[in-house]
């Protein structure tokens, strides 16, 4: 028992539960060197810390989802698998990071030689308790928010002392709504647990860090005068919005400190999306969730107004069926709407583009949603401040967070925004993204799926017509004068491959969907 | 730009002799940026006619830059001795020329060519210019009566522009003469209608002869 | 003779559907393939008539409910598409060769099973019909 | 007595001062005459003169020159509508000298309607030139007695000048839009030289008196003769049509409601155009009515006789 999990992130969307036949795979890990124990983690959001204590005493972690909880899936393997209720613990899964089983042919083989590959791919050769690299250890947590809290115990049980910076500001974030919902003394909870943990340090919220770059980690003297090193900056700050009585308008995670503090929210509600970026299904999710729940619970006359209805997640469509049918009135308005906003009177104009009706609403109480959560722009300039390289996007999750610094103990600033916000905004990040694609090209060799990636233009064939320009949904196409050819804007772009469909001169190509590739590909699937 | 469409299916089916090898030629210029014969529609067609019941042994599809210059149509050549018929997806301009250059094939148009316009939105285009060899735009303020105006008036609008629309469909089609009207009340020189136009010079139009431009500095 | 039916499926509900559909149980026919875009949006006129051609006998696009699609109106595009080559294939008298399109929701898995299972009836009949 | 322009009656009744009244006739469809005769002797005492329509709609019918040569020989006044819609200016001209030459002293210029009305959608057009333009050449041709390409109409270089004499009318729809430019066109048409004017039949009064004011105060009223266009309604049928498919006539909805709840439809058409023709008498600058029953020919003695406009007044 050499202490290694090995770790299947399993997306709840689409497991199912007669797919697996966990007796051959629990044979098969058996069998393994690389691997002890079977752990299927999952969106261990909330329930981080024990989750990690829990790895370590149980045989097998199941992590599925709330709906593999409900219909029975791990009492049913359990009892299978012939092991105790002390000896398994079922908690939640992170929804849709992956997509790994689908129906193939001989999985119990593949699985396993993936089992293995997922060993050295987490795990390496770096050792655990390499002592050396302890003196960097110490981690520096910006923000004492959701994700701080969460992120600080998380490396406090894997044995690395973490001081926590207090921050000002609301606590709490969009991202964990619906817990805040159920049990609102959820983060005073986490901040008890932080403050009884010996290795978590809460520094005074005044403290103020003016962090230098050293050898390996980063030197930072606090306003009290001592200066501490530390391997790695978690920077989690809560995002920083104006409070409602100012600004009239509410976050998601400001409606719900609201709501958890008693204080009504009652009149008409308008949530806002898609004004300046594109709402991610889950986003909308939440959205619907806090619609529901304002119309149930306060009353409050509830208007989305949204480009598109994006239910594109499982269980969306019937939330979305049941908060038309209490009265939340949906307006799909397409060009930008008009908000013509004082000292908190908002006036909102626009055209509903379904029923083209003009519509104009006087002062609302307005949630804004912020669309895709890219990396808070906190963490760019104080990335910039120490004239850090930041690997793309990254926004890493409160689960793989204690990995990322274990396995990596790189210098770096981890951002990390709050936990299912940034969950959107990390869609592409490296380590889940080339771990699916490692299962997906093993588990199901019958359909070919897809990677979603910007689209290339082809310089000579391209008849510079700017169709693509045009049809472009996020105008992410734009003319190049000097090459005399369309150009992709990558930021805007969603590689939604639009474009390419549009294009009468078949020049744009998203690059595994290449004409050829992609006739081959039919080809193959059609003879 | 040139403004085409194509010729429904059935007819280009109809058209079509029963030869061993055709060849599909598209254009990708004009016809391309329409929509109506470029790569795209050019591999449409040809899947449709093989498809379809014609004994058609081999059907073969190339683009060409474009088929209204000899230089890029004799990039054809090869493909061309081998087809029995070429069915060009060019303008009317392009299949002439492609007739030309190659006399001893048969060469059919998979295309309806229509006019010389502007790309209003994607996917709609609008006839701007008859090319009537005698512009008087400046007197409509950029707005061509002849060609935007159904019975091309050059002192309307008649008596049946109702809303704005011009009777011939009321629905849909802009009676040109209201857009003059509009336009020019808005530069504040609606007194310009008031000039009667006289009838105008249709000689340096189709009606004079079929022409031709020669620049004497540029062909020696 | 087996008719080959191809389901061009979005990565969104398209996606979740089939897995869905998967998930409770269904078996899709062994002549019918799958293949995922990002969106339907992608699917243009030469991939459905070109997988025609390569012998597919009947393409059934799928894609997220009209006002869901994630990326706005991709799958209003593709209802167009696959109407304006239906009409293409009708026109040419190709009798045998269908192309038609299907709306899902993420989760409805036995609604998306029944529609690919009539559509390959459909397909079947029209080749019978086709061959007489 | 200034020089008459073409000898006409109508254009002797009209510098009289008379409330002239013109009646419209379609030509036959086919080279049986019996159609025009029935309608002749319907408007033979009942109008001063007699529009020939010029394939009216795009339908195909006898030439509208040689149907009022018929005319002339019957003693009456046709009034030739001339559109630009078939013939280029060469034939407009040459179809003018045989009118002229047939006993025709009156000319309606219009545009004519656009070729997709008609029973030949795919016919090439001609419209080489417009009403305004048309007007222009006839006018010419009478005073300056040049054709259009500035050569003089005469036989040979030595003959004589002898050219057509016409009363020029032109039409104008105060109706159609833009509405404030109407007038200005009609003054554009009178500076074209049009004697005579026949406005679109007039359903909306309020709007036809807006529209003579504002012609009166521009003094267009002395400078051109304006006749109102009539058209008595007698159906359902007829009424949907006028107000549904045929574009720049517009119905107001009192007048429309009256006519649908009338039990005899025949009967009430009738009252509203005599009711019309009283106001249209009251008004400053209105020198007549131009009535255009369609296919209703026998209607136009009753209308007339019912307005006290019978009998006509003699040119002498």
């Amino acid at each position: 028992m050499n202490g290694k999990p090995a770790v299947v992130l399993c997306s709840h969307a689409r497991c199912a539960p007669n797919l697996i036949d966990m007796e051959r795979l629990a044979a098969s890990v058996a069998k393994s060197e690389v691997l002890d124990r079977l752990v299927v983690l999952e969106e261990p959001c909330r329930a981080v810390p024990e989750t990690l204590t829990a790895i370590r005493k149980r045989k097998v972690v199941f992590a599925g989802c709330p709906l593999l909880k409900e219909n029975g899936f791990y009492e049913q393997t359990a009892r299978r698998l012939v092991i105790s209720r002390a000896d398994w613990l079922a908690i939640n899964l992170k929804a849709d990071v992956l997509d790994l089983y689908q129906e193939t042919k001989g999985i119990e083989g593949t699985v396993c030689a993936v089992l293995e590959s997922l060993g050295q791919l987490l795990y390496g050769t770096q050792a655990a308790n390499d002592t050396a690299a302890v003196a960097h250890r110490r981690v520096l947590v910006y923000g004492s928010g959701m994700s701080g809290l969460t992120a600080a115990l998380g490396l406090a049980s894997e044995g690395i002392s973490v001081d926590v910076m207090e921050t000002d500001g609301c606590p709490a974030s969009p991202g964990c709504l619906g817990e805040l919902l159920q049990n609102p003394r959820l983060l005073d909870d986490l901040r008890d647990k932080a403050r009884r943990d010996e290795r978590i340090l809460l520094l005074p919220s005044g403290a103020r860090a003016d962090p230098t770059p050293v050898e390996g980690g980063f030197l930072i003297r606090s306003s009290g005068g001592d200066a501490r090193e530390y391997g790695s900056i978690v920077f989690a700050p809560e995002r920083r919005e104006t409070p409602p009585e100012e600004s009239g308008a509410f976050t998601l995670t400001q409606l719900y400190g609201y709501m958890a503090s008693g204080r009504a929210v009652g009149g008409r509600v308008v949530v806002l999306l898609d004004r300046d970026g594109e709402t991610e299904p889950e986003v909308f999710r939440d959205v619907l969730l806090a619609a529901a729940h304002l119309t149930r619970r306060m009353q409050a006359e509830v208007l989305v107004l949204c480009r598109n209805a994006r239910v594109s997640l499982a269980g969306t469509q019937e939330l979305y069926d049941e908060c038309r049918q209490m009265g939340i009135l949906f307006i799909r308005y397409r060009d930008t709407v008009s908000v013509a906003s004082g000292y908190g009177d908002f006036v909102l104009r626009g055209i509903d583009d379904h029923t083209s009706a003009a519509f104009v609403i006087e002062k609302p109480k307005i949630l804004v949603i912020p669309g895709r959560m890219g990396l808070a722009p906190e963490a760019r300039a104080l990335a910039g401040a120490l004239a850090l390289r930041l690997e793309g996007d990254r926004a890493a999750q409160p689960d793989c967070l204690w990995r990322e610094v274990n396995a990596t103990n790189r210098a770096g600033v981890f951002a990390m925004g709050d936990a299912r916000g940034s969950r959107a905004g990390a869609e592409l990040r490296e380590s889940s993204a080339s771990l699916a694609r490692a299962i997906q090209e093993r588990l199901s060799p019958g359909g070919i799926r897809i990677e979603e990636h910007i689209p290339v233009v082809n310089k000579e064939t391209c008849a510079y017509c700017l169709t693509c320009v045009r049809v472009c949904p996020f105008g992410a196409m734009e003319k190049d004068p000097v090459e005399r050819t369309a150009k992709v804007r990558a930021s805007a772009c969603r590689a939604c491959g639009l474009c390419a469909a549009e294009c009468p001169a078949q020049a744009i190509e998203i690059r595994n969907l290449g004409s050829t590739n992609l006739r081959a590909g039919m080809q193959a699937l059609v003879r | 730009m040139i403004v085409a469409e194509q010729k429904p299916i059935q007819e280009i089916l109809a058209a079509l002799p029963e030869v061993d090898n055709l060849l599909v030629a598209g254009c990708d210029t004009c016809v391309t940026v329409c929509m109506a014969g470029g790569d795209k529609e050019a591999r449409v067609l040809c899947a449709a006619i093989r498809m379809s019941g014609k004994k058609i042994r081999n059907v073969e599809t190339v683009s060409i830059e474009r088929q209204c210059d000899r230089e890029f149509l004799s990039e054809l050549s090869d493909k061309v001795s081998r087809a029995d018929v070429v069915l060009s997806m060019a303008c009317g301009a392009g299949v002439q020329m492609l007739s030309d250059f190659f006399p001893a094939t048969i060469v059919q148009p998979a295309l309806n060519t229509l006019f010389m316009g502007s790309t209003e939105e994607a996917g709609y285009w609008l006839e701007r210019c008859l090319g009537c060899g005698d512009c008087s735009l400046e007197l409509t303020a950029g707005i061509c009566p002849k060609t935007r105006c159904s019975k091309g008036l050059m002192n309307g609008p008649c008596g049946g522009s109702v809303g704005g629309k011009c009777e011939v469909d009321p629905k849909s089609l802009d009676c040109g003469w209201d857009l003059i009207y509009k336009r020019l009340k808005s530069l504040g020189r609606i007194e310009r209608l008031m000039d009667i136009q006289p009838p105008r010079n249709w000689s340096r139009a189709h009606d004079g002869r079929p022409r031709s431009v020669i620049r004497k500095d540029v062909r020696l | 003779m087996e008719h080959a039916v191809l389901v061009i499926h979005c990565a969104q509900a398209g996606a979740s559907a089939l897995a869905r559909m998967r998930q409770l149980g269904y078996r899709l026919p062994t002549s019918v393939r799958t293949f995922e875009m990002p969106c339907t949006g992608r699917v243009s006129e030469p991939i459905l008539m070109e997988a025609l051609q390569d012998g597919a006998d009947g393409i059934l696009v799928v894609g997220c409910r009209k006002d869901a699609c994630r990326y706005l109106d991709g799958n209003c595009r593709a209802e167009r598409r696959a109407a304006r080559v239906q009409d293409l294939l009708r026109d040419a008298g190709i009798g045998r060769k269908t192309v038609q399109m299907h709306f899902t929701a993420a989760d409805e898995g036995s609604a998306l099973y029944r529609a690919v299972h009539g559509f390959c009836e459909k397909v079947a009949l029209q080749g019978q019909a086709e061959e007489a | 007595m200034s020089k008459l322009k073409s000898g006409s009656t109508l254009e002797r009744l009209l510098d009289r001062g008379e409330f002239v009244v013109t009646a419209e006739l379609g030509p036959p469809r086919s080279v049986d005459p019996k159609v025009l005769d029935d309608k002749i002797s319907a408007l033979k005492d009942s109008a001063d003169a007699i529009n020939i329509t010029d394939n009216q709609t795009s339908i195909v019918r006898v030439s509208s020159i040689a149907a009022a040569a018929y005319l002339v020989r019957q003693g009456l006044e046709p009034v030739v509508q001339v559109a630009c819609r078939d013939r280029n200016r060469i034939a407009i001209q040459s179809d003018l000298l045989g009118a002229a030459l047939s006993g025709v002293k009156n000319i309606l210029c219009i545009t004519g309607d656009h070729q997709c009305f008609g029973d030949h959608p795919q016919a090439k057009q001609v419209y080489d030139i417009d009403s305004v333009q048309l007007i222009q050449m006839v006018r010419d041709m009478r005073d300056r007695g040049v054709f259009q390409g500035g050569q003089e109409i005469r036989n040979s270089k030595k003959a004589e000048i002898h050219e057509p004499r016409f009363l020029i009318g032109a039409v104008e729809n105060p109706f159609a839009d833009p509405m404030e430019w109407r007038v200005s066109r009609l003054e554009k048409k009178v500076n074209a030289g049009a004697d005579f004017i026949q406005t679109q039949c007039v359903y909306d009064m309020e709007r036809f008196a807006a529209w003579m004011r504002e012609v009166v105060e521009r003094g267009l009223h002395s400078r051109v003769k304006i006749l109102a266009g009539l058209t008595p309604i007698r159906s359902l049928g007829m009424l949907k049509h006028m107000k549904e498919n045929v574009a720049g006539i517009a119905i107001p909805d009192s007048l429309a409601e009256r006519l649908g709840a009338a039990k005899d439809i025949k009967a009430e058409g009738l009252r509203v155009c005599l009711e019309q023709i009283e106001r249209l008498r009251a008004m400053e600058g209105v020198a007549g009515i131009h009535l255009m029953t369609v296919e209703w020919e026998a209607a136009v003695p009753q209308i007339v006789g019912a307005a006290g406009l019978l009998p006509r007044p003699k040119a002498a």
